[in-house]
């Protein structure tokens, strides 16, 4: 293979080359990528898709590699299910260039070993330069649930919030290299596999990884789904001074930056010191940070500030960029 | 109105510094201030400092914070 | 009592509009530049992207309403409109397709404006071609005396704005205080510095004092900025200008000096003077203070964040928009 | 929901708005597309995966959403499975007409009717104006095998080659439409379930549907696979009159314009008269093409024409395009 | 070399026609033909009619390809 | 015996080299205008990327190498290449963007010359600026003469390509055959056209028959088309070519008129005389009949249709080409 993608790599002999190329730097993978698709050989229940498209495709912490395969994973984990097999779609850009694309899907191999998952099936397709910027990667993860799947339904007013660790994390890191800072925290891009422990061991109701929209719109969306209000204290909200100050210097609030390895978890209050101790135990950064209130006719998520003043922590309504004013 | 935040000076080239703020170092343009040293606070806005901080006036005015916890019985 | 600031949605943000509840009535004014770009303007824009030109501006313009959609909207479209954070990001974006032609939308207070004049000064000294600005730059004094000498006005202090005082100093507010005998204070942005500048204005509202304080004297000179006034000297000289809501206020803008009219897009393209249209909504009536964004009819049926009419919602900033979010 | 996407779309509560609507059109998929994904409810031992991008997104005989399942679903059916779920994946380009997004979703809905298949779980993407060219889907799709599945290994020397159908429509209607002719025949973009039929009651041995790159394509990926050369009889193509004008016009090969409803099948060569017959009766159009031949050290296909010459039939090294020579 | 296919007639517009070829049906250049009339053949290199075919003549050409058949034997 | 001719590739598909095999040696020429194009005349093209111009051609130079790549690389590193059908294309898609300034790389024999003609008349009716053109145009007779003229050439008959002829009509074709003594035929392109070719040449070589028999009458007429000879001579005067592999051949291509030079690529970037490469590979032996593909020592190592060496291997009407994908 040559220095950079070629529209011929779409298809006919250069495409064969492409599919080889990816098969050998995917070693762990049972990659059946020339079939029209794969067997699944292990009883699986939950499923999960997503598609990347990240700028920088390499950052702090991670690429969009990685992304592509926490992405998936942290969606079939957060469903309470362990995740067994992965397809892997790659949408390139004519003229990508091929040390790059060797990086990312290492990088893809890398994360796939310490899951310790294969990829199923895959699929690749070349775009004319200008028709696609540079990368985009969709997975579809498939798992088999570690108990009966977890669901938004579940939540019942009362129910406590916990984060697990601080936020914002990989939304500044992007935002920071966008603008060419110098940061020295890093994306918190990971599996959040070790979190399946916790859904064994305790009476959870659902988990959501904070991913676009951060903390903010994962609170919100469970808020309409519930009917219930949410209310959380901003003094418990661990936020790493780094990203603070990104945010502050671009204008923006830390709580919709989003995070690719902080999940927030609702669970029974009952079960809130056992699930704080054990991610504690765990290597994570926990926080209680609120409750499920009662029902409401327009649900909202509350955030009480140190002053005790409680406002209302609206739904995003734009995408995050910087501002002067 | 006009998003502007602290920062402190690591490095100054001419017109431009490399500034820092808990570990984000960013390169700010520094053309308004005279007489900029290493370790100086400034204000930055879009990009440049527009006024020199002073940290101990800054720290002054922050204890208001805590005459209010104070009021609100926190 | 009243007071008049820029602060709004640090307030609400921070809750400090309840605390105080029972001690003043905290109103907002006209203190954000996204907030009083007239529709007009945004036409005019809206007119340049049909033309093909390439828009540089700062976020926040990006979904201020014209009469026929956004720049948000204009681009999703397929018009070139780039969003900057620091206006010298133009000359090194403008050095990669020299022959586009481009106009940079300038919008700001006086804390903005110098990074303007020396935008202008990097364009003449980079060659640069191509480029021109279109100012939208305005000055708070004339718009607080503007406010403050409508008779209907029942303002008692005034919260003045802590980066625009950081540039044009404490002078230019202690002649209006005098002129209009009321108590200001120039405020930060922290919750702790608006704490103490509320603590400072209901002492001297409750004492009667005339005068300014600087409740943000970590930052805010009694001069100044001088090299950053210097360049606006340099590079402007004051016009009338448009303010939405509050219609035309004199010498309240800043307009290019005819030395540099060679990059001054209205010269450029003098169709722009023709295009004029006429606000919508009521956000004057709120900019002054005799309307409380809640009172306004439109308030959160016709106009709210996802759909403003005004630019009071249009901007995170704006007054109807920081009442929408934060109402409890 | 307003005339064209936005960029905000791709969060918050425009992004709520934006899976309302797909929901709402996709009126029989169980869409839990706020979920971070799906729950599995029947067994499924096959998957498949693949990104579609085309352009024009509307053509005679579908459009990118039609294409998008019929394509996964293809593939599940090509393995000797019957599609049970699917996963929707879908990128917009900022400015995307709503219009036509509304066109493409319910053309989705029509074909998943049709199939009686429903979307487990789905992802959008809005992406800035020219960061991707208006619309791309990515479709995964899960099977329950008929029989064990089919795999290129089963392939011997003596298996005959049948072609279900006319080939090249699809890619001449797409050719053809972007150079702006008119043509009387339509892109044969559909699903081919009905294929099943024939892998219960014969000895089918693999079945490939012929997209990007046609039968010559196909064929000779084989060919690669299983070492061993294939013969094919030019006489025998069914090759539309429209197509063969198209494709000579613009100065390409009619057997690697790709095929959305026209599969090859390798099967024992006993079987060939059954499953011949078979299709016939439910509607095919099929040809005998040619055979398996004997392993080969540089496996090939093999066209022989009407004057009984033989000659290589390459696989494909650069992309098809208009040629003036 | 210069890849060219015979299309008929259906509209003549004058320097522009509506040409077509079992069902594809293009619009062609024609300035290059004259006395160009509805049900003509021409050969079409590029988008541009660059000559008129006579069928009958045409028809007999390809008799060549009979007589090799016999020739080979089929 | 032997033909030159230029429909090795059909000849190949339909598998009539080896019908005739024991009756004739089927040899290969100068038949395909990407085939001829020089390693300068590439270069000068990515040479116009690099200096940020727009290049239109037909999809059949993309993949032509340069010295260092091709067109087709060249705009997967983001250069704006255009590939068109119809040259006309090109006026309509330089009005979206009439700024832009393009060059069109002109290639062909004299079938789609007329047609560049053509595209040069609508430049100058449409007003459309700033597109120009480089002129890889040629002719055939000319390089037919020097063909003939090599006392190493040892081609008995002429297969005469009959879409140039369409154009030229039979005139120049009787000339040559008259001063070589040799018999030429003019061929169409189907299997059956070219059997009919075939068997008049072995007729013609058999019975020692000089001169000229039109093999394709249905098309090609004794004059030609005289509208399509007038747009030539309106356009463009003959000028001296250089064929890859064949050097420069006097006469053999169509340049500019004078009165054109505006237009002229070559006047708008006097740099691209300076651009000179040389060949790489024995192609011109092969064009010369004197090589068969396969005994060039690159022929399927270093050179095959992935990475293709000389243009015979590029183009797939090339003989190289031909014979790699075809040979059983
Ligand atoms: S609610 Fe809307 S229309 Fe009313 S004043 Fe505020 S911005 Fe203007
Ligand atoms: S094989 Fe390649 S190098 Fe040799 S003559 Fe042919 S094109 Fe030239
Ligand atoms: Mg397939
Ligand atoms: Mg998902
Ligand atoms: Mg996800
Ligand atoms: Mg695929
Ligand atoms: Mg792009
Ligand atoms: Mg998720
Ligand atoms: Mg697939
Ligand atoms: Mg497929
Ligand atoms: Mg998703
Ligand atoms: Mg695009």
């Amino acid at each position: 293979m040559d220095g950079t993608i070629t529209i011929h790599h779409n298809s006919g002999k250069r495409q064969t080359e492409l599919l080889k190329f990816i098969k050998e730097h995917l070693s762990n993978a049972v990659i059946s990528m020339e079939e029209d698709g794969g067997v699944i050989t292990q009883p699986v229940d939950v499923v999960s898709t997503d598609s990347f498209t990240i700028y920088p495709y390499f950052f702090p912490g991670g690429d969009i590699g990685k992304l592509a395969v926490t992405g998936s994973v942290n969606d079939v984990v957060m469903l309470g299910a362990e995740p067994i097999f992965m397809t892997l779609s790659i949408i390139l850009e004519e003229g990508f260039p091929l040390e790059s694309f060797e990086r990312i899907v290492s990088s893809i191999d890398n994360e796939l070993r310490n899951l310790d998952l294969k990829i199923l099936c895959g699929d690749t397709k070349v775009m004319n330069r200008g028709s696609i910027d540079g990368i985009v990667l969709n997975t579809t993860c498939f798992g088999k649930s570690v108990r009966s799947p977890l669901s938004v339904s579940n939540i019942e007013p009362g129910n406590a919030v916990i984060l697990t660790g601080p936020i914002g994390l990989h939304g500044a890191a992007i935002m920071a290299m966008r603008k060419g800072f110098n940061v020295d925290f890093k994306s918190d891009c990971r599996a959040l596999t070790s979190l399946l422990e916790i859904v064994k061991r305790y009476n959870i109701k659902t988990m959501r990884d904070a991913t676009r929209g951060g903390v903010a719109q994962i609170l919100n969306e469970i808020a309409v789904s519930t009917g219930c209000d949410i209310v959380i204290n901003e003094d418990m909200l661990l936020i790493q001074e780094g990203v603070k100050s990104v945010a502050e210097i671009l204008g923006v609030d830390p709580l919709y930056l989003a995070c690719e390895g902080t999940a927030v978890i609702f669970c029974d209050e009952h079960d809130s010191d056992g699930v704080m101790e054990t991610l504690n135990d765990m290597g994570f950064y926990p926080s209680f940070i609120g409750y499920v209130r009662e029902k409401s006719i327009i649900p909202r998520v509350m955030l009480k500030n140190r002053f005790g003043v409680e406002r209302v922590l609206p739904m995003l309504v734009e995408e995050l960029t910087p501002r002067i004013c | 109105m006009c998003l502007a935040v602290p920062l402190r000076i690591l490095e100054v080239n001419g017109n431009k510094a490399l500034a820092e703020r808990f570990g984000v170092k960013l390169e700010i343009d520094v053309r308004f201030i005279e007489g900029l040293k290493v370790g100086d606070y400034v204000l930055v806005h879009a990009g440049f400092a527009i006024q020199k901080v002073d940290m101990d006036s800054a720290r002054e005015i922050e204890k208001a914070g805590e005459r209010l916890g104070k009021y609100l019985g926190k | 009592m009243e007071v008049c600031g820029t602060h709004t949605h640090a307030l609400m943000q921070f809750g400090l509009k309840d605390v105080y509840r029972d001690k003043m009535r905290l109103v907002s004014g006209p203190g954000c530049p996204v907030c009083v770009t007239s529709q007009s303007d945004i036409d005019r824009l809206l007119y340049l992207c049909d033309q093909g030109v390439r828009i540089y501006t700062f976020g926040d313009l990006m979904k201020v309403p014209g009469s026929f959609g956004t720049l948000r909207e204009k681009r999703a479209l397929g018009a070139d409109v780039r969003e900057i954070y620091n206006p010298l990001e133009i000359i090194e974006d403008m050095r990669k397709q020299p022959t586009t032609i481009a106009v940079f939308a300038a919008i700001g207070f006086e804390t903005t404006a110098p990074l303007v004049a020396e935008l202008i000064a990097e364009i003449e000294k980079s060659g640069v071609k191509n480029l021109y600005i279109y100012s939208l730059l305005k000055r708070i004094p004339p718009a607080i005396e503007a406010l403050l000498s409508d008779p209907d006005c029942e303002i008692d202090g005034l919260l003045c704005p802590g980066h625009v005082a950081t540039v044009i100093g404490e002078t230019p507010f202690v002649k209006l205080s005098e002129k209009f005998e009321k108590p200001f204070v120039i405020a930060g942005f922290t919750a702790e510095q608006l704490i103490f500048a509320l603590e400072k204005m209901y002492e001297m509202l409750t004492k009667g004092i005339i005068g300014v304080f600087n409740a943000y004297y970590s930052t805010v000179k009694k001069e100044g900025s001088p090299l950053a006034l210097k360049a606006l000297k340099k590079f402007f000289e004051t016009s009338d200008a448009e303010w939405r809501g509050l219609s035309v206020i004199k010498d309240s803008g800043f307009m290019l000096k005819k030395e540099y009219s060679v990059i001054n897009a209205l010269q450029k393209y003098p169709q722009l003077y023709k295009i004029t249209s006429k606000d919508n909504c009521p956000c004057g009536q709120v900019l002054k203070g005799k309307l409380e964004p809640e009172d306004c009819s439109y308030f959160g049926v016709s106009c709210n964040p996802e759909n403003p009419l005004g630019p009071c919602m249009v901007s995170s900033e704006g007054s109807c928009h920081a009442v929408f979010l934060y109402r409890t």
